[in-house]
């Protein structure tokens, strides 16, 4: 803390090292990081804040929206003083990074050779802080209408300091031991989805049912916003999967392509499941479906060939559908807005799909998977999963545990009638 | 005088408010309500998930008229309402003591 | 089919030739293009649906939403199959584009100098792929509340197909016989414009009038809604003519500039037409005037001056405002929201005030208008307009036929009374 | 008016003086500059349009959605006849530009170095533009509900010409009296935020209390649509802070870091402060409190390091909630959605901020403030605040005194009862 | 015991409200309503055509009260209601035979 | 014929409905009522002013029934929506002169 606080002041004065002596940066490639960050903040809020709100019943609608936009606020600021450092600061065995980035010391205005040679250092940075911002978001669906508002702050911040920061140099830092390893997340779907993923699912355990669950109709409240929500995301990330390409170049142009086809792919494949399985396709399916989609090209988009990508979307509209409709009644568990159903099983999806189709024809940086004639990355893939899986899921549990023995974490069962928007925000969506 | 409450379905609001003005009926009073009745509902599908729906949009309209006009109202409703299909809803008269203008503070047929 | 299934194995394995040889990628460029095809995706989903979505009553509020997703998702994958081969692929006799880009084959992350030197082909193949998105959901503003979703499936991939990608290849391929003529269409006022526009008059015609046109009131049930497409639609339109510059330059710039100007001036034009003709200005008025605008500029987008754009646009929103508010109910046919009467009429304006008003000193790759003082390029115009149009038309009249024939093509009577949010998708679009 | 018109008519025909010879265009600072102008864009319409319009009650949501629409339309065409002119134009004693820009005449594809030497002169124009556009736009949060629409077009023309236009060549413009003196404005602090905050003051004294103000309940109608508007708005404001930087340099980076900071620390420290005084953190308050923390980093966005933003979002948290929750209550004026509240309030913070704060280690092209050892940037920083202050105050309250006199501002006690958006535009926002 | 059911302008129902408060009425309930009498509505305009528009907002409060007070509720209505400008709504008086509190299940005037 | 209007609390109104059923009740309407009464409402805040709102939501389910199953009918809502806690509503019965089915013509309780 003292630490953190000297940082503190010698960055307040001697500021961002703003040499210009560094790598040259390129100027289409941080326009294009730039716009991209500015993409993935816009899917936080208020692409996925709106596509969450219009699912809850109306007496919800602020408290849900309210959970984004605190998360955007507090991981911003978490980011800049611990968290990049913690994720992308020199490594430390593998497991984490140090602490030389603390405050944004040492990350100014020229590139850093060892992640992004031709763009500003914090342009980097920001992007990242992007993901950071989005991943705790996503956990939210699995616990709407139910938690109390303190205790979501409390847990935003453990969570993506115990778990995020640690995950993302895992696989994405110099040094972190699934990067070594060779496992290949394109765009975060281990680090983003499967690790929100599998919070949303010991969230939804520890937490429980919602009063009324499976007994009363709880319909989306206002379709519309959730549409929007979609569309926003869809849009946002060309921003999260294109952007990770870090350059204005020919792999942005190919992450950019498979990202939409899978995106379409699996809308068209959830709502023909839906119509097959119910007798009729619905908007909510086809929504939920492109998202289905967009979460598992994320691993994959820098590494596949277009038509893979269809093949992936068609898969992943299919089967998350499958973990909603079918798994979650069976398993009986109350994944709200289902967090854990399409960002960990599609996220899941997408980290094995990559280890089937990734070929080096696409990008040579990446690697060949099965169906290019090599088994490794498969096997990398699968590991990077469990590891992912298994280690957000235990930490997540015990930071729910905890904060639940302090503070509780639902609100009481009067507040949950009434609605989280009067009882934890004083406020009213609607008066129409 | 008498009220009468008419529960219709939403579409045909025009005509009846049309059926009414050829009675020189020059006030109503329409409220926005559920029906729950032999008619059935619909199915909705969210997410994998089908959930009945019983109660279906109905209108409820209002209409206090002196007990002479009554048994006209009635048959004016009954007519431009009817579409012969289960769930045209129902028509109720219950008794009215007496009514004010709040404007003018006028009683009884003439606050009408 | 077993040919499109072959090329579809062949670009599994081998994928997207991604070669590093060929002519140079510039980033900047690549960012334009690049962010550029989002926002063109944005126009369409959330933008296009919410604007026609907020004009249709309450109870088709999600299926209105759901046409211009569902068209996003089919084209997107018809696209990366055949349409950018049909449209773009290597002449045919000048009436379309040969089977060589089929799967994309062929279509990789180096530029394809016929179109665009300093951009990925694919970045240019998606560029082009949104606005073949957007066309068909243009269409469905005129059969608004009435057709069949399954219908509605059938129809976007035929009228894709056969309408679009042809007219494409016509003006925009290279051999295309408009392109080869000397017609301008800078950002699609026919491609897009006129041919949805015409698509809509048959579509009108051939469907017939929602139950209850004219006799009863038909308010739109949430103009806010309408007003945040308005919004997007204008912000995603400086991707849609600004980025068909295919690069960051002052091209770019100058139709950004037309584009901007001609939507303002619209706006103001019709609401002002619209307030002395029913003493009243009003936010529909503006909204669907700023729309007009941006129809009308995007043929003549890159090639005229600010001011002239202020001319077109000023034109556009009282031609318009007249076609929709005088034109229609004189003729009487159904084009729910206006379709025709912005699109159709408004392209068919910007096509002809490219004629006018084109100079070669805002673009030397242009031509000189009958107000530069040659009068050649409005009869190539007026050629384009024709042909398009007539094409658009007759193929829609005849893919609408048939479909009615074999599905039919309008909802039941009780089920359009219900609306279709329930009898098509079994949803609710708000439980306020 | 007879310069003007024949400027128009020699524009129109020679057009753009398109040549191709001066400095280069760079097209990565291009494609930053035209995606950051259609941030700005977006910012007015639907950004700011939906975080005003969700505040207001039902009856009044068109009409304020209206403001903020027509103000764009209508700037964007004064812009380019003759603000952008008499805002940069060749400069005319320190206190206005010259005629030489009228009607864009001059202002072509080519960069002006003057302004900026890598990005075509246009570029520059249409990016000033969108600033031209908002702040008019922002002032309408003080009068919302009240004032008649044809009123509010002669305002809009108005002030935009005398206030804004003038403002802006004194802190811009070569030769600007304020640019000489050396005050900084990075992205418009005193020019956009603290004179629509000093009009908005004027205005809520001059047009007087809305009807029923502090007696009767007058909750937002729509909180959801003051969210996409505050999450527009965020979203947007990267491209109005970063794209300032008018390239996509280790500048634009900075600033844009600085803007997010500032905006998560002021939601949070609103949201706390509201939760320490009343009990509750509300959303209305996060979302209030992200866009005082954008307006107080405005003008230091470029000149301040990341932790000095994290301190200046908290402060405008803080003391824009003070302002709104205390000071105006106090008082008793009528500043409906709180447009000097934030805007001008957190305007003059920012500029103090920035002779605090301010250091040329983040910016070479900047200066040092008093925490950097130098006092005499504050000084020039409060010479700023007053003249911008003043001068907007002074003129706004005669232009909306004179438009009082000439057409009365107000609409009638009924109309205002009834609402403005079937009395102004007979029109209804909903019917659910 | 009588159930005074008044159809009123909505920005009126706060002075009402605070009326009914000072004769001590605890408890009301309040619908909101559209309205059609001798007030003309007004034309709505969409894309150049013109509608009108005759059901007018109006908010219904119901008070159910007991014989002695009747009197007293409809004066204090009439009185907080009344603008004097056409459309200020009506007060209809009918008859209720017994009323329930659900909580305790007293009867009559005490369930009030 | 009585009709027996009941403000309840919103989350009950299945309940309610579920308890009609086992009676044979066919039919009912449900409205979305704003209700004032002991049960105190809660505050709202915005920007920092503090407001008290002291209409509560509620659902207002109006059966008419006939004479014979009324005192059922009241017994079934009054204990289906019964919480103990203040704010649980009221029950009122009042005189329906007839009924009318639309769809049929039929008169008094053939109509329900
Ligand atoms: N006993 C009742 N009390 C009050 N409302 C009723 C009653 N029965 C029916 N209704 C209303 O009348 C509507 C139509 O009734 P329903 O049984 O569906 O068809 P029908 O009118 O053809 O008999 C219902 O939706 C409900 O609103
Ligand atoms: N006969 C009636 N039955 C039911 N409601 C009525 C009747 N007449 C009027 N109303 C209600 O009273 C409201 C006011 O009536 P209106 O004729 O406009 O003005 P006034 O109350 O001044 O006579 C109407 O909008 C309607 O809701
Ligand atoms: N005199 C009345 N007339 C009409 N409705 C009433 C009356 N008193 C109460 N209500 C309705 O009943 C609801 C519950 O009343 P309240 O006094 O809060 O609690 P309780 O039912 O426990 O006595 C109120 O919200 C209101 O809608």
């Amino acid at each position: 803390m003292l630490k953190l606080f000297s940082a503190f002041l010698i960055c307040l004065v001697s500021a961002t090292n703003a040499l210009a002596d560094g790598p040259a940066v390129d100027t289409g490639d941080t326009a294009w990081v730039l716009i991209s960050t500015a993409l993935v903040l816009l899917m936080t809020a208020p692409g996925l804040a709106l596509f969450y709100s219009g699912m809850v019943r109306r007496k919800n609608v602020l408290g849900t929206l309210m959970q984004s936009f605190a998360v955007l606020c507090v991981v911003s600021i978490q980011w800049v003083l611990i968290g990049y450092s913690l994720s992308f600061g020199p490594d430390r065995l593998g497991l984490i990074g140090g602490f030389e980035f603390f405050g944004l010391s040492g990350v100014g205005q020229d590139p850093n050779p060892d992640y992004s040679a031709t763009i500003p250092h914090q342009a980097f940075m920001l992007f990242q802080m992007m993901f950071a911002v989005i991943t705790p978001a996503l956990i939210a669906g699995a616990f709407a209408e139910r938690m109390k508002f303190s205790a979501f702050l409390v847990f935003t911040l453990l969570w993506t300091t115990l778990v995020y920061d640690p995950l993302a140099h895992w696989v994405w830092g110099v040094g972190g031991w699934l990067r070594v390893l060779g496992a290949l997340d394109f765009a975060g779907g281990a680090v983003v989805h499967i690790s929100s993923g599998a919070a949303a699912l010991a969230a939804a355990l520890t937490l429980g049912k919602r009063k009324g669950y499976l007994t009363e109709i709880m319909p989306p409240h206002n379709l519309p916003l959730t549409v929007i929500g979609a569309g926003l995301l869809w849009f946002g990330w060309f921003g999260f999967n294109a952007g990770s390409a870090l350059g204005a170049n020919g792999l942005a142009a190919t992450a950019f392509l498979t990202t939409n086809t899978a995106a379409a792919g699996a809308g068209l494949s959830w709502m023909a499941a839906e119509w097959l399985h119910r007798g009729k396709p619905t908007l909510l399916g086809l929504a939920s479906g492109l998202v289905a989609g967009l979460v598992a090209i994320t691993p994959a988009a820098g590494f596949v060939s277009p038509l893979s990508s269809i093949i992936i979307g068609l898969a992943a509209g299919v089967i998350c559908y499958l973990s909603v409709a079918i798994m979650k009644p069976l398993f009986g568990y109350d994944d709200s807005l289902d967090a854990f159903g399409i960002h960990g099983v599609g996220g899941i999806l997408g980290a094995v799909a990559t280890g089937l189709f990734a070929t080096t024809v696409v990008n040579t940086a990446g690697a060949d998977g099965l169906f290019s004639g090599s088994g490794a990355l498969l096997g990398k893939q699968l590991i990077a999963i469990g590891a992912c899986f298994l280690y957000s899921f235990t930490i997540s549990l015990v930071i729910l545990k905890a904060i639940d023995m302090v503070m509780g974490l639902r609100v009481a069962k009067d507040d949950e009638v009434q609605g989280l928007d009067i009882t934890q925000h004083s406020e009213s969506g609607y008066s129409l | 005088m008498k009220k009468v409450e008419a529960i219709i379905k939403p579409f045909k609001l025009d005509e009846v408010k049309k059926a009414l003005g050829e009675l020189n009926i020059e006030g109503m009073t329409v409220t926005e309500v559920k029906g729950f009745g032999r008619q059935k509902g619909h199915s909705e599908i969210y997410r994998g998930a089908e959930y009945m729906v019983d109660f279906l949009p109905k209108v409820k309209i209002e209409v206090v008229t002196s007990d002479e006009m009554t048994p006209k109202v009635v048959a004016a409703i009954t007519e431009a309402a009817r579409t012969g299909k289960i769930g045209d809803g129902k028509i109720f008269i219950t008794p009215v003591d007496d009514g004010v203008r709040i404007r003018t503070g006028e009683r009884g047929t003439d606050a009408l």
